[in-house]
């Protein structure tokens, strides 16, 4: 025990050192041909104490002295975990599910807007889990499809005026196409080949729209993109409908919340059936799946195209939201989080993939207030959570199938 | 007769000949059994019989039809089915589930049906259960239905490897070193589980490297070197044959086993 | 058969993660012996000879080489004192040729000519790999690699050479051979030779004591001979 | 065991992160939007430091808004990205602010004043100058800097008048500022009879401008005109003009009216032309808004000196309405009629300020005024 | 005739930069397997380290008397400086995730590469940073076609590493410990190489080179920037994936060719799509040959 922690201090006592100098080039350099280490040592010394608070905070609780509050915290949770898991399913997913539809009026402006970019990206998510997490497709460039989603909507209602409720399914139609053309040239390439093409198809995608200016109106966006209509009956004057023009914020969350409902229904029941067996035999072996009577060929596209219309449909919100679609939002950092998401959250688990996207977009949202520094403590949670998690949040379980038949 | 057949079968990667001119065929109801040093092609040619190789050459015929250029996910679904030698499971998805996984090209439920979860669809996946709970039966792993096959010990590993296999319910099994890594009393299991299947009437195609398990259960033997077929006959013929005795048996084995 | 053994296990546990694969494992190994382990499919002789170079984590209990202790030295620092493993599967590299497989078996020797003659003493035992030289490994048939490995561990000049399954997976012309090399190293090399071998009985007619090992325990140990007329073991492992 | 613990913690620590961030003190606030991170965040980081200056010359001129104690800035990061400028736009109004300053980003403007107008807060921008900014009709959203469509005219007619140009190479880098702006040149150029040889494009992000220089060389224009966001792809290709000998004048636009433009381009940024909203560094509003400045952020960019104008527009109009009420601030806002640090601000209608484009030029590492649409040619 | 000359050279001048960070990159790939994605901000954080230096040098004035000796101490100062950040990176964010999925190390990577951008970006502040413009200006002409020194000397300097690493991998023991390593990592131990100092010598390799590009993008555009890693972090990628990534020769390859492509690209079709024509050569290479021009064919199909 003690030699452990005199490694943990040596190791601890190392890394110090070797910010110390990495820092000291950086601040202590300056081009009259001084020398100085006063805002060097400053800093160090502000990281030093930092790290070194957390550090200690972690070998007490590493010890156990930390006990008397932890316990009863780890305790509760897993009591709640027990409890859980002890309820038939339906209780906690109607406890879950009535929060999220009271969770606006319970909140205010910016809770809700963070809510509904967590419930678009979790259809983002989870069309990149059918991809990635199911068929073991690593794919860059998942931003693409939403970008098409989001592009075909806007197209279509500002040229041509026609509603959301028509172009939702064409979005996801649109991107559905794109995903089988993306799909078609990777279905030869494996691993990070795969993931580079993706990557390139990404960016294209990109390309494209900041360039063609006669369709995409180019890096200035479309403007005046209209929301959701509804039809809402009216009695006045005898029987009639009304367009009703959804621009509350918390009616948008309602369409998204649906939306994001019917997508973890609509992946979870792909997951377990055979199509999603057939994708997690590609993704574990390939050629031993083709060999057990998988159409590989058939089924890596139908997962691209699969993805891709969640993504397109999500895209089709996203415009109606926005009322304003352009380039910027459909970058290649943008896919990389997605795919963060959907790694940070297990790989393999529609819960986990859920809490990922939370994370990754609720924790820039908490940092900020940190303004400059945002970005640098987002990407140190990363590795922060990476090494302390590294399977994910939550990892995934088999379903037991014997079990409901004893 | 003749239920798998292979005809001339050249096979050569760059300008080396994996196989050449080689010719056999896999009778109905029989096991036969397929020797050779390492090297000699014995995998190319399970290769070539599932649609991973396209031959250079000559032709592959299954129940008097030809089969080359299919797919191997449609040889498979004709009923031809095989082991791999270093075991190639789905290594993160359940025994049940990589059975099951065996039987998809005997279903054909689509998308639409999963998402609606509509009551054929319903049926269709526990028929697919059924059947690969019943492959698992046979091959006696059926305890580890709900395990990761990765967690699997290494002979059961073997074992969920021919029940997968033997699922979606096979016309021809090939199986490629069954045998490999399991101790004599292991292997002895084994052998009556060839027998069985064989019982089934379904004809096995046998690569081993252990004689006792070969000599004990087929019927035929061909035996192969540097891709040329050397000799074939029933087991006793393969023993005494010379060319077999240099290539492959040596001369202490033959004398020991 | 010297006192003093030169490889000892004393109430090795050891194991991935959470699964324990070995059990209090103690083993002694005297200078010159061929010692057999064997035992089922699981039960542990890969963790053993893996525990012993350090790449399983040792949990319980302490390895000594010579009398001293080699649980916190590094896998790669023991082939340098004369511990050399061949693991199961041959694990050549496959991409590097056959000569360059070799020469990294001497990776950590500096002296060139002497490497140099090692290489042709390899290829004087293994004649066929001397003929391939240029060859990339992974195009090897099954026993030339196998006769890399042996090759490249006779290269890190080992006083203990570990033999994982040298058998799996060849045709028994090979196996033969290999035993016979095996036996050939072990008397004109002076090298100590621990064998794990699911094939028992190739394995204890080779070996001149051997050890039992079942579910991450040793239940038996003897001398090969008495093991190999042992109507258990004939049972159990010779498939009789 | 441990890691379950600390993960336990470190949710405990964000949510107390959360609870301390969302409690706040009684003061007058206002928030900013500008990209702090990300390839923009040298020009949004300015804004925040106008905006911090404005703050405290007013505080220190005028002793602050009767009714409060003091002004509280919330800086925004947005990135410029648009999901990024809602969300911050939402957690604005979530902060009950009273107006907004920003964003950088016409694309980051665009929908985030859609936002911030259901929930009718009024947001001055300092850099977006995109028409479609202020054209939507929008009634709380007001421009401090100059449009595309004023600059372009004014750049073609002084490459007209004063460079005598007869050929032109437009070159932009496809954002919504540098492109419009582009189109505008070239439209006017057109019109003013001038021959637009190309007009070519490169992307955000390029350092590596050859490809598109040896066009220019080849093409031998009159005027390389550069229409980039920001100042350092401009010094790049600056540079890269300068040494494959290019002969061609450099004219480009406000986005770089940066001194550290000059630091970077060095030699080659000597006797390149630029136009930009006609400043005056030696009014008293200038000197004032330069004193708390430079001692404290170094010398003064574009877009610092605008936000500085709208902040001190927005706190004046505040003032003057002796309420928070958006009506009313919006009625003031319209009547204001001062001297800023930039130019004398007054709103029209549609809430442009209107700009006065001069062209300077750099001469010896300076930005010297050098000719002026009305008079000509500056002395 | 005279702009497709001078293409060509601004082509092979871009593809040198692109080479040279993609030899960093397929060499860390070719070792563990990591798609770095810090990789490119460890060229920036060089760069940056490469103009502290000479500006310090410059500032003392030894610039001028011993021009030759700044600029060899700079780089070799930024290369020591990014391989030590490397090597560091390596053993607090990638050594501990070595033995999980790999994504866990991909999305690791990611932070860091966050991380690190934005810590220079706040270390040495928002704006570009000047590089001394007075060394290596100007170049050689004939007539309209004009070769800088800068262009030579990165030419001439990314030809020379590609033959020194070459000799390095495929000549030296270490190299074959490398290339053993990359292979199979418990075998490696079992014949006595350390596979964590390779790793480390690898990272620390690698991270020198994308230094020594870094000052040499300084040189060349006379400026650096603290985002100045992530696209050619991308296109390096591109670059290495395209020639086979693992392969050193095929990043060299690769980045030329991806240089090219985009010069030639944006000098005779047009300038906005230039990385369209780059990531569409990409994708046709790898659907006809899917493991890159000169990548091993690795056969997985063979059971």
């Amino acid at each position: 025990m003690i030699q452990e922690f005199k490694k943990i201090w040596k190791q601890y006592a190392i890394t110090m050192l070797w910010l110390l100098g990495l820092l000291w080039p950086l601040l202590g350099i300056h081009p009259d041909g001084t020398i100085s280490f006063k805002q060097t040592i400053t800093v160090w010394l502000y990281i030093l104490s930092g790290t070194f608070i957390c550090f200690i905070i972690y070998i007490i609780n590493s010890s156990g002295n930390l006990k008397f509050f932890t316990e009863p915290v780890v305790n509760t949770s897993e009591k709640l975990n027990n409890m859980v898991q002890n309820m038939p399913s339906w209780i906690w997913k109607s406890v879950l599910l009535i929060g999220a539809v009271l969770y606006p009026l319970l909140t205010g402006r910016y809770p809700t807007d963070v809510a509904i970019n967590v419930l678009l990206y979790i259809c983002l998510g989870l069309g990149l889990y059918v991809v990635a997490g199911l068929a073991g497709m690593l794919d860059l460039g998942h931003i693409a499809f939403y970008g098409v989603g989001a592009y075909t909507y806007a197209i279509l209602n500002v040229r041509y005026g026609i509603g959301f409720w028509v172009c939702f399914p064409l979005a996801g139609l649109s991107a559905c196409i794109a995903g089988c053309i993306v799909g078609y040239p990777t279905l030869r390439m494996r691993g990070d080949y795969l993931a580079i093409v993706t990557l390139g198809f990404g960016e294209i995608v990109r390309i494209i729209l900041n360039n063609w200016m006669s369709l995409t109106n180019g890096p200035n966006g479309i403007l005046g993109v209209k929301t959701i209509g509804i039809l809402r009956p009216v009695m006045e004057n005898g029987f009639s409908f009304e367009i009703f023009w959804v621009k509350k914020l918390e009616y948008f969350y309602y369409f998204a919340l649906v939306l994001a409902i019917l997508t973890i229904i609509a992946v979870t029941r792909i997951n377990f059936s055979r199509i999603g067996r057939a994708l997690e035999a590609i993704r574990e072996d390939e050629t031993a799946a083709e060999l057990m009577g998988v159409n590989t060929f058939y089924y890596k596209l139908l997962a691209y195209a699969m993805g891709a219309v969640f993504a397109g449909f999500a895209g089709a919100l996203f415009a109606a939201r926005m009322k304003f679609v352009s380039p910027e939002s459909f970058t290649f950092l943008e896919s990389v989080m997605v795919l963060s998401m959907v790694v940070l959250g297990g790989m393999s688990s529609i819960p986990g993939i859920i809490l990922g996207v939370i994370a990754l977009i609720v924790l820039p949202e908490v940092f900020r207030e940190l303004e400059s520094y945002r970005m640098l403590v987002f990407g140190l949670t990363m590795i922060i959570m990476m090494l302390f998690r590294p399977s994910g949040l939550i990892a995934a379980k088999r379903k037991k199938m014997m079990e409901k038949k004893s | 007769m003749a239920h798998l057949e292979l005809k001339n079968i050249t096979v050569r990667f760059g300008g080396l000949y994996a196989l050449s001119e080689l010719s056999f065929a896999i009778h109905t109801g029989e096991i036969l059994g397929l020797i050779g040093p390492n090297g000699a092609g014995k995998t190319t040619i399970f290769n070539v019989l599932t649609g991973v190789y396209k031959p250079t050459e000559g032709d592959v015929t299954f129940e008097g039809e030809s089969i080359l250029g299919k797919k191997p996910h449609e040889i498979f679904s004709r009923g031809v089915a095989r082991t791999f030698q270093n075991i190639r499971l789905f290594s993160k998805m359940t025994a049940l589930e990589n059975t099951m996984v065996a039987m998809h090209c005997r279903s054909n439920k689509g998308v639409m049906g999963a998402l609606l979860r509509t009551n054929s669809q319903k049926a269709e996946e526990a028929f697919i259960k059924e059947k690969a709970l019943e492959a698992l039966k046979f091959m006696g792993v059926i305890q580890f239905a709900d395990t990761v096959a990765s967690n699997l010990p290494y002979g059961s590993q073997r074992r969920l490897e021919i029940a997968r296999a033997l699922a979606s319910e096979p016309k021809v099994l090939l199986l490629d070193e069954p045998a490999a890594g399991m101790n004599p009393s292991e292997s002895s299991e084994l052998m009556k589980d060839i027998a069985r299947i064989s019982e089934r009437g379904i004809d096995v195609l046998l690569v081993e490297h252990d004689m006792k398990v070969v000599m004990g259960v087929c019927n035929r033997i061909v035996c192969v070197e540097h891709g040329i077929k050397i000799a074939e006959g029933s087991p006793q013929e393969i023993q005494n044959n010379p060319k077999v005795i240099e290539a492959y048996l040596g001369q202490p084995a033959a004398k020991h086993d | 058969m010297s006192a003093q053994p030169i490889l000892e296990l004393k109430n090795v546990h050891s194991g991935y993660g959470s699964i324990k694969a070995l059990r209090d494992v103690s083993l002694k190994i005297y200078p010159g012996e061929v010692v057999a382990i064997i035992g089922a499919n699981g039960a542990g002789k890969s963790t053993t000879l893996m525990t012993i170079c350090g790449i399983v984590p040792l949990e319980k209990g302490d390895i000594f080489y010579n009398g001293v202790s080699v649980k916190n030295i590094a896998p790669e620092k023991l082939p340098p004192l004369g511990l050399c493993q061949v693991p199961e599967g041959r694990r050549i590299f496959p991409r590097l040729t056959v000569e360059e497989n070799l020469i990294l078996g001497a990776f950590y020797r500096n002296d060139k000519p002497e490497i140099q003659r090692d290489i042709e003493h390899v290829y004087s035992l293994f004649p066929v790999l001397g003929e391939r030289n240029r060859q990339k490994g992974g195009t090897l048939s099954g026993g030339e690699q196998q006769m890399l490995a042996i090759g490249r561990a006779l290269m890190t000049k080992p006083k203990v050479l570990l033999l994982d399954e040298p058998s799996l997976g060849l045709a028994p012309i090979i196996i033969h051979q290999i035993f016979d090399i095996i036996a050939d190293i072990n008397k004109n090399q002076e090298t100590t030779i621990l064998l794990v071998e699911q094939n028992a009985n190739l394995a204890l007619q080779a070996a001149t004591r051997g050890y039992v090992l079942e579910t991450g325990q040793i239940t038996l140990e003897d001398k090969a001979s008495s093991l190999l007329h042992n109507p258990e073991i004939r049972k159990a492992y010779l498939g009789e | 065991m441990s890691k379950k613990n600390f993960s336990i913690m470190a949710m405990a620590l964000l949510t107390t992160l959360f609870i301390i961030s969302a409690a706040s003190a009684e003061s007058l606030k206002i928030g900013s939007m500008s990209p702090l991170t990300g390839p923009y965040a040298s020009d949004g980081t300015d804004i925040k430091n106008g905006v911090l200056t404005a703050i405290e010359v007013f505080q220190k001129q005028e002793g602050g808004i009767p009714g409060y104690d003091k002004i509280e800035l919330f800086p925004q990061d947005d990135v410029c990205d648009p999901r990024n400028a809602v969300a911050a736009a939402n957690k604005l109004i979530n902060l009950k602010v009273v107006g907004v300053i920003g964003a950088y980003c016409s694309s980051c403007t665009i929908p985030a004043s859609e936002t911030l107008d259901e929930a009718k807060i009024v947001m001055i921008t300092p850099a977006s100058t995109n028409e479609q900014v202020t054209d939507r009709g929008l009634p709380y959203m007001f421009r401090m800097c100059g449009r595309d469509d004023d600059q372009a005219p004014a750049a073609a007619k002084f490459m007209k008048e004063s460079l005598n140009a007869k050929t032109i190479f437009i070159i932009d880098d496809k954002t919504t500022y540098s492109q419009g702006l582009a189109d505008g040149v070239s439209k006017n150029c057109k019109a003013l009879g001038m021959n637009v040889v190309t007009h070519d494009h490169v992307n955000q992000g390029d350092k590596d401008f050859s490809a598109v220089l040896t066009k220019v060389k080849a093409a031998n224009p009159d005027i390389l005109y550069m229409s980039l966001q920001g100042y350092s792809p401009a010094a790049l290709m600056s540079i890269q003009a300068k040494r494959m000998g290019i002969a061609s004048q450099i004219v480009t636009q406000d986005a770089v009216f940066q001194p550290k433009f000059m630091e970077v381009a060095k030699e080659a940024s000597e006797g390149v032309y630029l136009t930009y909203g006609f400043t005056d560094p030696t009014t008293p509003e200038y000197k004032a808004f330069e004193q708390i400045y430079v001692p404290k952020y170094g010398k003064i960019a574009a877009y610092a000196t605008y936000a500085y104008d709208s902040t001190i527009a927005l706190l004046k109009a505040i003032k003057a309405a002796g309420s928070t009420d958006p009506d009313k601030i919006k009625a003031e806002l319209m009547k204001l009629d001062f001297n800023g640090a930039s130019k004398h601000v007054k709103f029209k209608e549609n809430g442009d300020s209107g700009s006065s484009y001069i062209a300077f030029k750099v001469v010896k590492g300076e930005f010297v005024p050098y000719w002026e649409p009305t008079k000509g040619l500056i002395k | 005739m005279d702009s497709f000359i001078q293409q060509l050279i601004n082509g092979i001048t871009l593809g040198g930069i692109y080479a040279l960070i993609a030899l960093g990159y397929t060499m860390v790939y070719g070792v563990i397997q990591l798609i770095n994605f810090a990789h490119g901000e460890f060229f920036a954080a060089g760069g940056y380290v490469g103009v502290i230096f000479l500006s310090f040098f410059t500032g003392l004035g030894y610039m001028e008397t011993h021009p030759i000796f700044c600029l060899t101490a700079s780089f070799a100062l930024a290369m020591m400086y990014c391989a030590y950040l490397a090597i560091g990176v390596e053993k607090i964010a990638y050594k501990p995730l070595r033995k999980e999925a790999r994504l866990a190390a991909l999305l690791s990577a990611l932070g860091v590469s966050i991380f690190l951008s934005n810590g220079l970006m706040l270390t040495q502040g928002v704006y570009d940073k000047a590089y001394p413009s007075e060394l290596f200006q100007g170049g050689f002409s004939f007539g309209i076609i004009t070769i800088g020194y800068l262009q030579v000397l990165i030419v001439c300097l990314t030809g020379a590493l590609l033959v020194a690493l070459n000799l390095l991998v495929f000549k030296t023991k270490i190299g074959m410990a490398m290339r053993a390593t990359a292979q199979d990592k418990t075998m490696s131990a079992l014949v006595a190489i350390g596979s964590n100092k390779i790793i480390s010598l690898t990272f620390g390799i690698g991270a020198g080179l994308a230094a020594a590009a870094g000052i040499m993008v300084g040189l060349y555009y006379g400026s650096v920037r603290y985002d100045m890693g992530f696209l050619p972090g991308i296109k390096a990628f591109s670059a290495a994936v395209l020639g086979g990534i693992g392969n050193i020769t095929g990043a060299m390859l690769g980045g030329l060719i991806i240089g090219m492509v985009e010069i030639f690209g944006a000098g005779y079709i047009s300038g906005e799509y230039k990385d369209v024509f780059a990531f569409i050569i990409l994708i046709g290479v790898l659907y006809f040959k899917p493991t890159g021009i000169m990548g091993e064919n690795i056969d997985d199909t063979r059971v």
